[in-house]
C-alpha cells in the first residue's frame, strides 16, 4: 500500500512524515462488505463516519482524512464514492441558510406492543443521532422555493419506519397539500419497516402511501430522493411513489434485503445488483444525480413546476 | 378423521392416539363379543373433551402450524364454494401472467363481484407453477389491473389474503416489487368502489398489504397478520428462526391480538382443527362474513368509500405529542 | 398414411370404400407451415377451408370431411385445433336468430392515393367473401343482451384495416356510447393497417384508438375477440385496447409478423411464438376461450356488467 | 464542405465533382500565378446552380437518404438547441429504462415543457446501445409515463420523431409492443395538454404513431411518414426491397403529400442538402415552427384542446356512404 498516493490533503498531516501517521495503529475504518458476499454490494456494509480518524473508502481503499471527507461533503475525492451522511448534514446541504421551520419536532414514541428492548434501542439511536425520532419534517426553503421537506435518518433504528415516522411523513404530505407547495422526502432506511412496532409498522406503509394519493389528487409535486440505503417497507411505500425519484450514487436499493435473498436462492447475486444504477436500468429512477449537484437539480425540479399541476395551477 | 386431511401436527397427536385407543377397543369388542359401549362412551367424551382442550388453547404458533397445513383450502378452493360463475381474468397487460396471484369476476350471490387472491399450490406440482403463492411484480400488476376495472364498472371487490411475504428474488427485484406493493396501495386507497380483505391463511408484510387495502379487514380464527414473518423476526430478534413462538408473542400477530387493536373488523371463525377439517363449513362461515361487511358498504356513495377507507388507515399508529 | 383411422365421420363416404375417395388425387388441402419457420407457428398459414373437400388438420394431421367440420365449428374434432371462420359464420355463431341490425352495411372504399392494383384487390376480397369491406358492424342481440358488435373478416385484404373499416369501427364504438351498450370487437386482421391505403390507414389507429377511450370513459364495456390471425396496426390498435380481452385457441396474435422477425434476427422462433398461449402467458389476454364456448362467454361477462359503468350504472 | 458533414450522398457527387475543379484552378491559379478569377466565378456559380437543381429536385428517396445521413442530427443534438435546462428523466417504472426513446423536462424560451423522442446513435457504438433507435415496449411506456406526468402538471409536450418503425425481435413480442403502442396511442387522446408532434426523420407506422397523437403535426421538409417502411412496401407489393422508390411514391409519403393530405400541418424547411450541413438553423427553424404551432394551444382550456385533438384523428379516412 502507497499511501503518500493516497492521502492527497490533509490539515494535520501537513508536514509530519507520513509514517508518523502510523506509528499507532491507525483507527481508520474499513467499510468492506463482509465476506458473504460474493457479489459485490458496495453499500450495504456503509457505517456513519466517526470523528477523528481517517477514512477508507470501500470501493478504491482511498484513506482521506475525517476532515477532508467532510469538507467533500462525505464523498471520496478519488472515485466520488458516496459515504452515508445524517439528516441535520442532509438539512444543511439542501436547505437555504435560516430557512427551515421544523414541524412536528417533539413527537415521540410509545412502545405500543411492549417488544422486548424497545426502549433502550430508541435511547441508543436518540443518543447517536441527538434526535426524538428517524424523520425530520418542516418547512423548507431550496433556494427560496418553499417546499415540505422530510429527511429520513439512517442512524435511528436503521432508518426504519414506525408510528412517529409515517405520522411526521403524513403530515408532511397534508401541510403540502394545504399550503399547495411541493413535498420532498428523502429516504435512507435500511430495515424498512419497524419490526418492534409490529402491525402498526406495516400500517404507516398504508399510511403514507395513501396520503400520496391526496397529494397528487391535489396537483402538488412530490420528489422522493432515495439514499443508501433505501429498503423494505419504505422503497414498498412512499419512497417508490415520486413523480420524479432521484436516486444518490452508490445506494443500495431494494424490497429485499440481499442478505436474505442469497440465503435463500443460495446463489451469487449479479454485479451491482440493488444498486442506484440497477434501479435506473431498471427503470424505477428517473435519475441519479451527485451529492455535490443535488440541491441545484432539486431547484430547478421545483422551479419547472412553479406553476404547480392542474388542479392547483390554471 | 384426520388421516383424509394430511398429515397430523405435532400437538394433535393425543388426540389421534385417542382416537386409535377408541378404535382398537371398538374392534376388540367387536371381535371378542364383549359389550363396552360404557367404556368406548367415556373415551369418546374424553377424547372430545381433549380436542375442544387443545383446539381452544391454540398457542400462536400452533395456528401457523394450521394455516400452513399442506391440506388447508387455498384461494380456488374458496371461491368455488363462496362465489358463483367466476371467470378468471390473466395477465397484467404489460409482462406476465403470474400463476400465484388469481383474480375474476364471479357472483357473491347475486352481486356480481371481482375477487382476488394469492394462490398457493395443492401439491408439489401446483406449488412450483405457483411460486407457492409468492407473487411476482407481475402478480401484483395484474391484481391492480382488475381493481381497476373493478372500479371501473363499479363492482366491489374481495380479496384472499394468504401469502408468506415478498418473495426474495432477483427477479422479483428486477422488476421492482417495492414500486409494485408501493403502488398498489397507493392506488387502492383511490378505489371508489367498496373493498373487503379477509386474511385466510398468512397475511405476510407488503406481499399482504398490496391487497390489503381494504374498507373492511376480516380475519380467519387461525390466520396471522405481521409486518414480518414469525420466522423472520425470530432470525433478526434471536438470531435464531426456531424462536418463532417467542417473536410471535412480541409482534402480535394472530386474530385476537389484531381484533383488539382494531386492524381487523370480526374473526371468522374455522372448524375444530382448521379450516381444512371442514371447507365447506369454513367457506360457508367466511361467505356471511363477507356479505354481513359488504353489504352496510354498498350503500355508501364513491366518496364516502374513499373517506371511510382513508380513515381507516389514516388513524392507525401510536405516538406522545409534546 | 393410414387413411381409415384418420376419417371417423362423413356422410358422402357412409358404404363407400375408403380406397374409392382417392381414386383421384385427393383435395384436402394442407395448412402445415412453409419450410421457411422451423419454429411452430400453427396458424400463420391457415387457409379458409373450401366446400366440398376434405380437409387436413395442420396440427394432427386429421382428414375431416368439410360438412363435419363445419358441423363441429370448423374445430377439428381430434385435437380441437381451431381453423378460420369468416364473419358471417361468426354472426351465425354468437348473435341470437333474427337478432342483428346491420349499420353502416354500403359504406364503400376509395382508392384514396390511387394506389396501384387496389381496386382489383377490392374486387377480388368482395367477390371472396359477399362483403362489401372487410367488417361487418351492427346491433347485436347476444342471448338477448343488446352489444355493439363488429366482426372483422379475414378473407377481405386479409381483414386489414383501411378507411371504412377503421370507419365502421369508430361508429359502433360511437353506437355503444350513444345506447350505453357494451362493445364487442372480433379482430381477425392479418396485415394489420392496410398498406394500399398509406397513411390513411394509420390514421385509423389512432382514430378507432381514441374512440375506444371515450367508451371508456361513458363507462360502457368492451370485449376484445381476438382471432386467428390478429397482427400489425390492429393489435397496436382497438384489438389491445378491450377491458376484457379474449382469445380464440390456436390464433396468431402479434405485431410484427414471425417471417419479418425470422429474417431480421436470423434466429429460429421459440415454439409457440406470438399463439393465443403465448399472449395468455405474457399477460396480453384475459382467457382464451374455445369456439364452442364463446357465446356462452361473452353472454356471462356482459351479464356481470349489466348494470354498466360507473358513469351510465349508479 | 461535405467532407465535414460524413459520407456523401450518391446524388450529390455531381456537386463535390464541381467543387474539386473549383479548388484544383484555384491551386493552379495561384502556384502558376495566372489571375483566373473570372472562370472561377463562372464555376461556382455553375456549383451554385448545381446545388440549387439537385437538392430542389430531390425525388422522395433521396429525401430519405438525406433523413438517414449518419450525420444528420438526434433527438438529443436538436434539445440542446432548441430546448434550455433539459432534465432527463429515465425509465417506465416498471420493466425497464429503453435507451432508444428519450424524454424529460426543459424550457421552450421561458415555457417548462415535456420533450420526448426516438432517440438513434451517434456512433455505431451508440447505436447498439440505442438499438438504433427503435424502442422497446418499455421505451413507449416510458414516454407515456411522462406524458401522464406533464399532463398532471399541466406541461405542454413536445414529441419529435425519428424512427424507421417497431422493432421486430422477440423481446418486443414477449412484451407486447402491439399492447404498448395501442395504450399510447388511446391514452395521448385523454391528454388535457397541448401536444406538438414534428417528425424530423423517419415517421415509421406504429413506432411513430405511438408519440404522435398530436394537437399539430408539423414535419421536416425531407422527413417521410409512413404505415410501412418503403422497402418493406415494395418487398409486399413488387417482392423486391430495392423498388423502395417506387413504393415511396405509391404511398405518398413525403412531407408535401402529406401536408397536402392534412395529414401535416407544416413543413419545416431544411438547409440546402440536409439538416447535417447546418444543425443550428434547422433546430433553428424546428424552434420557430413549434412555438408557432404551441402558442395558440396555450390558451385553449383542457376541453378544448382534448376535443381539438380528437376532432383531428376522427375526420380521417375516405369512403363513399350510398
Ligand atoms: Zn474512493
Ligand atoms: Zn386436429
Amino acid at each position: 500500500m502507497i499511501i503518500p498516493l493516497l492521502i492527497r490533503d490533509f490539515e494535520a498531516g501537513v508536514g509530519m512524515a507520513i509514517k508518523d501517521l502510523f506509528k499507532t495503529k491507525p483507527k481508520y475504518i474499513t467499510v468492506k462488505p463482509s465476506g458473504e458476499f460474493p457479489g459485490k454490494i458496495p453499500s450495504i456494509e456503509k457505517k456513519e463516519i466517526p470523528d477523528g480518524l481517517w477514512v477508507k473508502c470501500d470501493r478504491c481503499s482511498q484513506i482521506t482524512y475525517h476532515k477532508d471527507l467532510e469538507k467533500n461533503l462525505k464523498v471520496c475525492p478519488k472515485c466520488s464514492f458516496h459515504f452515508r451522511i445524517n439528516a441535520k448534514e442532509r438539512l444543511e446541504l439542501l436547505v437555504d441558510n435560516g430557512g427551515f421551520q421544523e414541524t412536528d419536532a417533539n413527537m415521540r414514541t410509545v412502545n405500543i406492543l411492549g417488544f422486548p428492548d424497545y426502549e433502550n434501542k430508541l435511547k441508543k439511536s436518540q443518543k447517536n443521532t441527538e434526535l426524538i425520532e428517524g424523520v425530520i419534517t418542516g418547512r423548507a426553503l431550496i433556494n427560496e422555493i418553499p417546499t415540505s421537506l422530510a429527511i429520513i435518518d439512517f442512524g435511528f433504528i436503521g432508518g426504519s419506519m414506525g408510528s412517529v415516522v409515517g405520522e411526521k411523513l403524513t403530515r408532511a404530505a397534508e401541510l403540502a397539500i394545504k399550503e399547495k407547495i411541493p413535498l420532498i422526502i428523502i429516504s435512507g432506511g435500511g430495515g424498512g419497516a419497524r419490526m418492534h412496532e409490529g402491525i402498526f409498522s406495516l400500517m404507516q406503509m398504508a399510511k403514507t402511501s395513501q396520503v400520496l394519493n391526496k397529494l397528487s389528487d391535489a396537483g402538488c409535486l412530490y420528489i422522493s430522493v432515495l439514499t443508501d440505503p433505501t429498503m423494505g417497507g419504505v422503497l414498498a411505500s412512499f419512497a417508490s411513489l415520486g413523480d420524479v425519484i432521484i436516486a444518490e450514487p452508490d445506494a443500495l436499493i431494494g424490497f429485499t434485503g440481499p442478505r436474505v435473498i442469497q440465503q435463500t436462492i443460495r446463489q451469487i447475486l449479479p454485479a451491482g445488483f440493488q444498486t442506484s444504477q440497477f434501479q435506473l436500468e431498471h427503470g424505477f429512477v428517473d435519475l441519479i444525480v451527485q451529492r455535490k449537484d443535488l440541491k441545484a437539480t432539486l431547484t430547478q425540479l421545483l422551479k419547472f413546476h412553479l406553476k404547480g399541476g392542474k388542479v392547483n395551477g390554471n | 378423521m384426520a388421516i383424509n386431511q394430511g398429515p397430523v401436527l405435532e400437538f394433535e397427536k393425543p388426540i389421534l392416539e385417542l382416537e386409535k385407543q377408541i378404535e382398537e377397543l371398538r374392534v376388540f369388542s367387536r371381535d371378542k363379543n364383549i359389550p363396552m359401549e360404557e367404556q368406548i362412551h367415556v373415551l369418546e367424551q374424553k377424547a372430545r373433551s381433549l380436542q375442544t382442550e387443545i383446539y381452544k388453547n391454540l398457542t400462536p404458533l400452533q395456528r401457523i402450524q394450521i394455516v400452513r397445513h399442506p391440506k388447508r383450502p387455498t384461494f380456488l378452493d374458496y371461491v368455488g364454494i363462496i362465489f358463483t360463475n367466476f371467470i378468471e381474468l390473466h395477465g397484467d397487460r404489460n409482462f406476465k401472467d403470474d400463476p400465484a396471484m388469481v383474480g375474476g369476476i364471479a357472483y357473491l350471490d347475486d352481486i356480481p363481484v371481482t375477487v382476488i387472491g394469492q394462490q398457493k399450490g395443492r401439491d408439489t406440482k401446483e406449488n412450483i407453477y405457483r411460486n407457492f403463492g409468492l407473487p411476482h411484480p407481475e402478480g401484483y400488476r395484474k391484481a391492480l389491473r382488475l381493481m381497476h376495472q373493478a372500479d371501473k364498472f363499479g363492482r366491489p371487490i374481495i380479496c384472499l389474503v394468504d401469502v408468506v411475504g415478498a418473495y426474495p428474488g432477483i427477479e422479483a427485484e428486477e422488476r421492482g416489487q417495492g414500486e409494485a406493493i408501493a403502488r398498489n396501495i397507493q392506488e387502492m386507497a383511490g378505489l371508489s368502489v367498496p373493498v373487503v380483505v379477509l386474511i385466510t391463511g398468512e397475511g405476510g408484510s407488503g406481499g399482504a398489504l398490496a391487497i390489503g387495502i381494504g374498507n373492511r379487514v376480516l380475519m380467519m380464527e387461525n390466520a396471522w397478520y405481521s409486518v414480518i414473518s414469525p420466522e423472520g423476526c425470530a432470525s433478526i430478534l434471536y438470531r435464531d428462526a426456531s424462536k418463532a413462538g417467542e417473536a410471535v408473542q412480541a409482534l402480535k400477530i394472530s386474530a385476537p391480538n389484531l381484533l383488539e387493536m382494531d386492524i381487523v373488523d370480526e374473526i371468522i371463525s374455522e372448524p375444530l382443527g382448521g379450516a381444512h377439517k371442514n371447507p365447506q363449513e369454513t367457506a360457508n362461515n367466511m361467505k356471511t362474513g363477507i356479505i354481513k361487511h359488504l353489504t352496510p358498504l354498498l350503500k355508501l356513495t364513491p366518496e364516502e368509500l374513499l373517506a371511510d377507507r382513508y380513515q381507516r388507515f389514516r388513524q392507525y399508529g401510536k405516538f406522545i405529542e409534546n
